[in-house]
Parts: C-alpha cells; structure tokens; sequence
C-alpha cells in the first residue's frame, strides 16, 4: 500500500520531513492499518522520530484533510498528515 | 460564505459592507478581528510567523463555517486567514457574521473563533528576543471549544 | 471611551482601525453593526426615524461601557449611535470592543449591546406601507439583558 | 417646588408635549414627591393623559437623566422624563 505523509510546525522542523511518499508492505501490519499504528512504525527509525511521535508532545493526525483519532484507518492512495495541536486565529 | 487563506493584510471595514449589502433584511454584523500582540507570556514579540496545511486549511474552515450556518439562523459569513510572517499590531484573522438578529450572529461569529482555534490547521511560530518559539495550544482554547457541546 | 450620537453615518472600518492600532497589545476587536432592516413583523419597511433624549443619551450609554469596563478586562471601546431619519439598509450603531483577548471582547460587546437596547433612551418609528408606527420594546432584549444578572 | 418634565417618543406625540416647567404647590403631595405621584397628578388633566400614563402602555421615568422607578423621589429643580421602553441599537 502507497500513502503519502506530511509533517507541520515543530514536527517537520526537528524530523527534517515535510512530505514523503511511503510504501508499506501489505503483511507489516496485522490488521487495518491505523493512525497509532502508522506512528508506531514510523517511531522505529530514530530516536528524535520516536519523541517526536510516541513521546510527550501531543500530536494529531488528519487524513485527506480531515481530523481524526489515533484509530482511524488509513486506506490505499490516502494523505496522512501529523502535527502539533493547532495554534491559529 | 466566504472563506480566504493569503498572505497579504485585508480591510475588515470594507468585507463588512459586503456582508452588510448582501440580503435588505440583515440587522446584524458582528465581526472579529485578531491580532499579533507584542506581548505573550510576558515576552516582547517581534514577529510572528503563521504556517498552515494547505491542501486541508479551507476545508477545515468550510466545514466550521457550515456547522455554525447549520446551527444558527445566519445569513453571510466571511472568514479570512493570514499566513506566513506578520509583524506585533497586523491583523491575523477576520470573522464576519450577518444575520437577522444580534443573538444568533454573536454565537455564530464566537463559535467559529472557537472552532477555527481548535481544528484548524495553522501554527505559529514567535520571535522573542530569546529566539523563535513554536506556541503551545492553550487549555483556555480546549474549554472555549468545548462549552459548544453543552 | 468613546461614545458618539449623531445624524451622519459611520465607518466601520476606520473605527476598529482606531482602535485596533490604540494600543500594540491588543489581540482581539469585537465589533457589532446594527442595520435598518427592510422586513419587520412581516411588513415591508421604507424608513425608520430614531428619536432619543438629548441629555440622557450620551450619559446613559457611558454608564453601560463604564459597566463593562468594570466588569472585564478590556481596553478601548467605541459607539457610536445615529438618530434622525434613516432608510432601510442604513446602519444605526457601532459598538466596538478591543482588548487582550477574544472572550472577554465578545461578552463585553454583547453586554453593551444588550444594555444599550433595554436603558439606553432611543425610540425607534418606522414607516410602512399602513403608515408610520413606534416600535414596542421586546421581551426577548429584557431576556438578553436580564442572562448577565445570573 | 419647581421641575422640568420631558415627554418622549409616543407620549410626545399623543399628549402633544415635549417638555414643560411644572410648579407644584408644596401642599399638593402629602409626603415627598415620586415619580408615581407626579403620574398620577398628570393624568387628572385628561383622559388621554390618564390613558398615556396610567393606562396600559408601560410608561418608564428618568430623573436627572438616569433611569429609575416608579417610587424614586422627585426634588425640587429635577429634570424629570417620561417615555415608552426604549427601543434603539
């Protein structure tokens, strides 16, 4: 499965990232792929992306451009988004 | 409605008249305006910087909009948001609510602030003598958000 | 404070301005335009002429921002009313808040608002089609005002 | 004792009176002068000042430009006003 991912504000700051285009082999999860279990993974590769994502700070997730919790599926050809709680206004 | 993200300054006066020349039967326009202080926490603040999540920011802001359109019985709303780098006094961000009557078009312009501060996609980033800061969301924000669902 | 009654019209926009720039840590203008509205009680409107009290009225309605003053933290507030003959679409009054943040501006422009519509000595007469007639106070302004006593 | 009455919006046009100076002998009012008293005393002149300030449409008083009821006191020099509720913004 293909996704595409983009980081905001602090989190594409200290990750370096601000989109990347991800495949994920199909057995790498047991079930549904999920917004937790996206963060899970993606925390394996260093210890700056583990803070960053399983750590204090509180991060929220949208996908194709609409909030949602830690356990929304993520489907094919979605666009995940991870960020910091928003600030605006 | 009317919903804008840009970097350049509007003109608060000028999106009132539209608002207030679209229907004869409107009595009301409540509007707010918000702005960069030079303070925050104590701090001097020079300058703001306001990044967004281009592909969502509209949407997000549509759909407050329509839950607000769907709640009270309004008439025209127009939002605009600034982005990128403004400087302590510029202007950041324009609610403009008509109606019928006062009580539905306040509600519905403090619902939209409410909202807009809590699910839609903007950061900002401040410059303090100490150096730039990202902003923290506020519990004060969280609440005001949450008393809508009472 | 500002409190203006007169024949002429306003602008709205020059007057957040003003206030807006009065002070840089302001972070919120709360503004309330009310208009001449073409439909009442179902009757087509061609104009309303507003009668107030002469000596009253300024006193009266800096006796309202005095109050919100009080009661919130706020900075600077401007209204302004007009009397005289005005035509359906018109704007009657302008009452706008500035201070640090959106929540105390909102309730403290709703206030006044509120007030100002329940003690502030204006009498509203409108001409339609059947004639000229005065308009009767509403329960529902003794209810908006009466919320801020709880 | 002598006081300055306005009348405004539908009692000016009905009672034809926008404002008068009014001298009252002091042994008109047992005790001190109201508001009330001062209505009633007015509507002895006529059925249509009966019907304007004693009848049904609410009738609201000011004396000295600030708003009170109808058993505030009235001295001497006071400016006194009636009228309907307001009804401006």
């Amino acid at each position: 499965m293909k996704i595409k991912v983009f980081y905001f504000a602090r989190l594409k700051e200290t990750l370096k990232f601000s989109t990347e285009d991800l495949v994920l082999p199909d057995d790498v999860f047991a079930s549904t792929l999920t917004l937790l279990k996206l963060k899970a993974h993606l925390a394996k590769r260093s210890d700056v992306w583990q803070q960053m994502l399983m750590g204090k700070l509180k991060v929220r997730g949208a996908i194709n451009h609409v909030l949602v919790d830690d356990h929304a599926p993520i489907s094919d050809g979605d666009e995940v988004a991870f960020f910091p709680p928003v600030t605006g206004g | 409605m009317t919903v804008r993200v840009q970097t350049q300054d509007f003109d608060a006066g000028f999106e009132i008249s539209q608002l207030r020349s679209a229907r004869k039967d409107t009595g009301a326009v409540v509007s707010f305006v918000g702005l960069v202080r030079d303070l925050n926490e104590g701090d001097q603040v020079s300058q703001l910087t306001l990044e967004h999540y281009p592909g969502m920011t509209e949407k997000a802001l549509e759909a407050i909009v329509s839950q607000a359109q769907s709640r009270w019985n309004i008439f025209e709303v127009t939002v605009i948001h600034r982005v990128g780098t403004l400087q302590a006094t510029e202007q950041i961000v324009l609610v403009t609510v008509a109606g019928a009557h006062r009580g539905e078009a306040f509600k519905a312009c403090e619902f939209i602030m409410d909202y807009l501060k809590t699910e839609a996609p903007f950061w900002k980033k401040e410059r303090t003598q100490a150096g730039e800061r990202w902003l923290d969301a506020k519990n004060t924000d969280d609440a005001a958000r949450e008393r809508w669902n009472k």
